[in-house]
């Protein structure tokens, strides 16, 4: 396959090139050409075994088939929806798979243009005009969303305030963002599922900076004081941000219209398949913090011929221009999973993003009621409106329930001693009959 | 050649809410307006889209210290596989394949960096180094020894100021000595009893080996300072030397340059940290270790806790495992060798000057009198993608060239050509290129101070 | 724009024998030269190919009597189910869910023709047209009445001519009537008692309908003759009219134009053909059937036996399949009715003339005094795909059209400005197109007269 | 996803523009522009339901998994080898996938090159001058081949020899292709597996047109007497035609230097996987008969800038020129199985290519070898060298043997009342221990 016997296979030099190449920058040996001194070289082995492409497909194919086969009712963060064949074909194209960054617009527009509209669609979805070309994932782009409110604080305060019910690595994540300022993080409680207002109202003051809220909430229920958690947080002067995903924004309430100066959130709920918590962190914005957005913004310009061109822009932000007073470190992001969501949002079209949105209030209330059937089984625990997920009292104890439904193929969340969770979107609604059988079993 | 944007296709206003609604109205938004497409034309207009847009598939992609390499075509195919394609909250029972995996890349890379134990979670490189850098913090404050300052060459990557910013450390620039190295007599009047790191690169920002690296690593320790490495120039050195065997504390790893994951035109990446045994217990949560017949996930002692929402790029880390396996190391060895080779053929070819050496896999030439940023433009107009430019600022008017090492001879050839053709020809020429791409030049100065950021801000011209 | 040969980038010759060959010399050749690359040369190789080539995801494709339209992505995996990729002498009860899939696509396709039995096995068009003679055949001759002669429409596919001669059968050319269809007279005097079958498509190929087709088949039917249906203009009739219901015994499908497989820069195709219960028994073999409880093969009483070495163009079934299934009554319907109008529309909005209608899917426009091969290259300075030149016979300068349901108004909008744009040029400009293209206009008859059809011709320049 | 609710997903159309569209054209209705009789329209229902892109790929999964996951050791004429990532990835640019024959060159460069070079490496491997881009299959091209024999002959016989192990289904085609011809085609006797020389020279005589052989057989031995029989063909002005695969091609002896006047064969065994027998023919002859070949050619031309250019050429040998007059009527060929296969091809380089034959030989050997230790079976049960498969002797009846194997999870070939073949490539190698040990359970 390769013309060299040993080394990579993917470098193309016969050893003929190779001699001639060395002889015309003049050494004698490829070895020759390294600096090194002795005292640092390495000369002993790695003891990586190199294995020819078929066996090592061969090889990773056994290895994955080691992970159960089981039907997932999982979210919490990470979701699954049916991914349009159109998204992998178009997004394997190695024009678009293979490139870097675009530091030389002119031969990367096509690659610009995807990433403007896809900025554009989130800032339709989220009624705000500024939306970068994406975080690593949600938990990060709360946390560079509490740095930002950290830079452009109008208060004496230092308080970031989260919700009890969140993730234990988003909070992880914030908490280690902003261990490099003198932001802390409180919890503010819940009541039913939801923020709980009243309490809410007792701990937002004047050392409040952020308050952060999610619609759905991490259990799944739909928030219903959003305007009330946006006027709190602006009474303080602090700045209100607010969690959802690319799928619940085409249907929930629109952030803009309730307040929110940043939404962030999972974008990669449209374009990726289950990937192991992967993501694609949406973040967007008001003009007025357009400065210090982290990330990367695509923008609108002329080329020479006075034509539309599409370009990196406001780059004095970021790290490589502004080094130690960049917004942020980030540089590289997750441009291709954000190629791949605009592609999904694109196939769905507006009707479709709010049919799926919709089949994830009904498929959620559906399969609470077929478990609460069951006996043994209340669901939802949460008087509220759901999307896409919900938690279910089990009077078994709930690790218990969720180790006899793995056995029966079927994984689910333990977020209680007797609360499992569940999630449920079209990849596993036809499932939906079997898993209640299952429970049957178990519960 | 233009290809309108989705909106101008087609732009439909969908209302929301209603009677047919499963939420009650106060719920609701009023309307989606997005565009509906069929799917022939989103095929078309991602297809058009991608035939204006450079990959490393189109031509070589010499961009210095970023640079794009060949990428497998079967890594892609493995981390398709759909059982890798599991939920993160999964039971680690039911996951032992992507467990095994995780592990046997944390030991790969443990390996290849002489480092005693990786974490995979940071999802790109500057993440990596936020990791490392809080790790040392960690490790800092567990003995009780708050330290303010991390110590950076003025050449490094632009991430490690910012990185060192956010986790709230004063940055001291260290300034080149006058061979392009660390100037010793510089970092001993840097370091202190405040250093709480010193970052380096190794080969540095224009290819150069770092020869004192043994004295460098003994000053930092010596104050009780870390050394950090920032992985991203390891790909010159596999097998030829390791960052921990060089004192390094920390590193993370570069894995698009070194390992050959695609780029995806800015992202996902992964940014792997490794670090020495005395630092492991600061990791992030969760690591992978082997329990008895399988393995499992675990919180290390004194972890930093998280810096992604779960377990990083997995899809990312997939294709770095595989190409890892695939070339071993042999393969490994012989992908640095020809890279440095590659380098330095084309270094031998080309017109402008080289200030430093001797360099291994990049390169940083002069545009002397020209400017870097034009002469980049030009070379477009040769059907090339050019360097990175006016970076570092120790050389000036750079062209930081990184040729890796898949291209062959004759397209390093092509490359020389296009640098020498740019090299003859005067600034006006240069000042209006380029002239054969589907864009020509782009005013970046209108674009920042008019900042059109979405297809909603067109509608107001 | 450029791209060398494979052969121009290495030729590599190896030696084959010798002491390590597990073969004795005088069993072996000698020594193989070819090309030996690395893989991301070759990346680059079919890549920078793929972009010197025009698909149908490119832009519009309206080829008339060929023809592109969107191939649906999905159909490409569910043909690369692994479970799929399975060795044609498996036994039946292992291959249980492949004969289930080729009998439901016997079935879907029996009932959009309106036939009683469907071979899957031709492997194109033309293996479809050769054995529905061959079943035609078969049939007189069991029934002891050896014919000699099958009648086929002047305008109708190359194809047909060359099967019936293929199948040994004299042909008789039925000249068009004056409205473009079928001249009864004519027909009336061409068939007789040697009259195999008359060979017919339907829209014929200028899109029009054969309104008589009830009295030809009675024609052709009185002398003992069966009635072919050359299926390429289906994609006009699904949902209003099938070949069974007009009268027809024999049929084949085209699956790219019909069912939207793709066509791969010529293939694979398939040609499954459909035919009426006395038929049935002359079919190919095998055929597959229910059993009890599940599927079967056999081979039909009479058969003709094989017409491909296996079982045809597996994967195009495949696709074929996923397409129906994917439309569905309605969907079906719907195509052929946007195909109709889309032909229509375009029409409408061209300067050329359209002297036969009123056309379906496709229509035949004139250059008139313009060389219609000149106006189509002109085309391809426009960006589009031109239509099918100088042919039908029966429209001089013929400019055959078919743009297929795919197309979206603006698109067909694009096509008429390029036509009409040709329409208003000199000869001069349309001799000298193409301007645009990676290759100006190509000498075709040096070409043939000084043949050089692989690399080895080359060397000899 | 799509702007119309019901019809075709695939179709652009709103309801509006097909309204603005019909107006322009001047019509009410698109029912109005079917000029069809009401004697022959169609108001029934195909009965076909519509599904979804995510429930039909679903559906067609499981449909798929209905077959048995066995260990194929198959051969006969379709083969399986690794075929490397890099053809699917490249094979499937729509650019490539979505085009149709190159019938404007201009805007086809890139395809007809590579049709250029997958004849020149059949060229090659062939050492004939004339390699056409593509028959169907090894069945159908052998069949053209007689038909050229037959426009070609010298004498007035008609006589097609071919072996007497030849795949049913090979004989079958070529016998309705020379349906209507006068040729008829007749068996000649093996010996051991080979060709019987001497039986051969007594049945070629006057009448003889064609002579068929093959190399390797199709019982996977290697043919010793090829020089012999294509001397007996031409001293009988009759055509030798060698029957190969693109693999085999690259070890055996170069078919130019046994006087093979055709090569048919598989080259579909590189680029495809197991197919259920899709192949993709080849076809190569000398220069004198190159006004006969059927099928497309493509040739090097120039353009008007004197640049080098590719076209498809000498098309008056084709049926949409020369109609009834036309050398064949094969229009539609395997063009993209051979684009599959010429960058397999590539891949290999001529030493992989080489190494690959190899392996086919010691495989075949290996195997053989390991079940001839298997009491109750014999094998090689022909006393040759083999390429990739070989027959053996089973005590037991061997459809029984088969049988049992296919329960343990194998499939290998019945050939005999006690013979079964088995066939062994790259891809079924690493199950040779336990196909084994399934075979001492069952023979």
């Amino acid at each position: 396959m390769t013309r060299h016997e040993r080394g990579s296979p993917y470098a193309p030099h016969t050893s003929e090139e190779t001699a001639a190449m060395l002889d015309a920058i003049g050494v004698d040996s490829e070895e020759a050409l390294f600096d090194i001194p002795d005292d640092v070289a390495f000369t002993g082995e790695f003891g990586i075994e190199s294995r020819g492409e078929r066996e090592l497909c061969g090889e990773l194919s056994r290895l994955f088939a080691k992970n159960d086969d089981l039907t997932e009712f999982l979210g919490r963060g990470h979701y699954s929806h049916y991914v349009p064949s159109i998204v992998d074909h178009l997004s394997l194209r190695s024009e678009f798979l293979t490139s870097y960054t675009q530091y030389q617009p002119e031969i990367t527009q096509g690659f610009l243009q995807v990433l403007f509209e896809y900025q554009s669609m989130l800032v339709e979805l989220t009624g705000l005009p500024i939306a970068n070309c994406s975080m690593y994932d949600a938990a990060t782009g709360l946390a560079e969303a509490a740095r930002l409110a950290n830079r452009v604080r109008r208060t004496s305060g230092s308080t970031v305030l989260v919700p009890e019910y969140l993730r234990a690595g988003k909070r992880g994540v914030l908490e280690n963002y902003v261990d490099g300022t003198d932001l802390a993080v409180e919890s503010y409680p819940m009541a039913d599922g939801n923020v709980d207002l009243e309490a809410l109202t007792d701990l937002v003051g004047d050392d409040t900076v952020f308050v952060y809220a999610e619609n759905p909430t991490v259990r799944g229920t739909i928030e219903e004081g959003l305007k009330e958690i946006g006027e709190l947080a602006h009474d303080n002067d602090a700045l209100f941000c607010l969690g959802s995903d690319v799928v619940a924004l085409s249907l929930l309430q629109e952030p803009a219209s309730v307040g929110a100066d940043v939404v962030v959130g999972e974008a990669g709920a449209l374009g990726m398949p289950a990937s192991y918590g992967m993501g694609l962190g949406l973040f967007a914005t008001k003009e007025e913090f357009l400065r210090q957005v982290p990330g990367r913004l695509v923008g609108v310009s002329e080329d020479m011929s006075d034509r539309r061109a599409y370009t990196l822009t406001l780059q004095t932000r970021e790290q490589h221009i502004r080094k130690e007073r960049a917004t942020s470190n980030i540089c590289t992001n997750q441009a291709w999973v954000a190629l791949r969501a605009a592609i999904h949002a694109a196939s769905l079209g507006p009707n479709g993003l709010v049919d799926l949105a919709e089949d994830c209030v009904r498929d959620a209330q559906t399969l609470a009621a077929r478990l609460d059937e069951v006996s043994g089984v209340q669901a939802p625990v949460h008087d509220r409106h759901h999307f896409r997920e919900f938690v279910a009292h089990t009077d078994q104890p709930a690790a218990a329930v969720a180790e006899d439904l793995e056995a029966e193929g079927f994984a689910v969340h333990v977020v209680g001693e007797h609360e499992i969770q569940l999630c449920v979107t079209e990849v596993n609604r036809d499932r939906i009959d079997t898993l209640v059988a299952a429970m049957e079993e178990v519960a | 050649e233009y290809e309108p944007l989705l909106s101008e296709k087609d732009s439909t206003a969908v209302d929301v809410g209603g009677d047919d609604s499963p939420l009650p109205d106060d719920l609701t938004r009023d309307s989606v307006e997005l565009p509906e497409l069929s799917e022939p034309e989103l095929a078309r207009h991602y297809t058009r889209l991608s035939q204006m847009n450079y990959g490393v598939e189109t031509g070589p992609y010499p961009l210095g210290s970023c640079t794009m390499k060949y990428n497998p075509k079967f890594t892609e195919d493995v981390a398709a596989d759909p059982n890798a394609a599991v939920h993160p909250d999964r039971s680690e029972r039911s996951t032992q394949g992507t467990l095994k995996m995780l592990y046997n890349l944390q030991d790969y890379l443990g390996r290849i960096g002489g480092m005693d134990a990786v974490t995979l979670q940071p999802p790109a490189g500057a993440a990596g180094e936020f990791t490392g850098i809080l790790v040392a913090k960690a490790y800092h404050e567990a003995n009780g020894n708050d330290r303010s300052e991390v110590v950076i060459p003025a050449s490094a990557h632009g991430t490690n100021f910012a990185t060192a910013a956010m986790a709230g450390y004063d940055v001291v620039e260290l300034p080149s000595g006058e061979d392009g190295r660390v100037d010793l007599d510089a970092l001993e009047a840097a370091v202190s009893e405040d250093t709480a790191a010193l970052m380096l690169t190794n080969p540095n920002t224009v290819g150069l080996f770092e020869r004192d690296i043994t004295e460098i690593a003994e000053m930092v320790h010596d104050v009780g300072g870390l050394l950090y490495y920032d992985g991203a120039n390891l790909n010159a050195l596999l097998g030829r030397a390791r960052p921990g065997d060089m004192g390094f504390d920390i590193m993370h790893y570069n894995v698009h340059k070194t390992f050959a994951t695609p780029h995806g035109g800015g992202g996902p990446g992964a940014g792997p940290v490794g670090v020495v045994d005395e630092l492991a217990e600061f990791l992030p949560s969760p690591q992978v270790r082997r329990n008895d017949g399988g393995f499992e996930l675990f919180d290390p002692e004194r972890s930093i806790g998280k810096v992604h929402g779960f377990y990083g790029n997995w899809l990312v880390l997939v294709k770095a495992y595989a190409y890892i396996a695939r070339l071993g190391d042999e393969g490994l060895a012989d992908a640095s060798a020809k890279a440095v080779l590659n380098a330095n053929y084309l270094g031998s070819q080309i017109e402008y000057d080289i200030p430093y050496g001797p360099y291994h896999h990049e390169f940083a030439a002069t545009a002397g009198d020209q400017d870097a940023a034009d002469v980049a433009k030009r070379m477009l107009d040769y059907g090339v993608h050019p360097p990175t430019t006016k970076w570092p600022e120790m050389v000036p008017e750079a062209m930081l060239t990184e040729p890796t090492e898949v291209e062959n001879r004759e397209t390093l050839d092509d490359l020389a050509a296009a640098f020498n053709a740019a090299h003859g020809e005067d600034d006006d020429t240069l000042a209006n290129a380029p002239n054969k791409t589907a864009a020509r030049r782009i005013d970046q100065v209108g674009a920042a101070r008019n900042p059109r950021l979405s297809w909603h801000a067109l509608d107001d011209d």
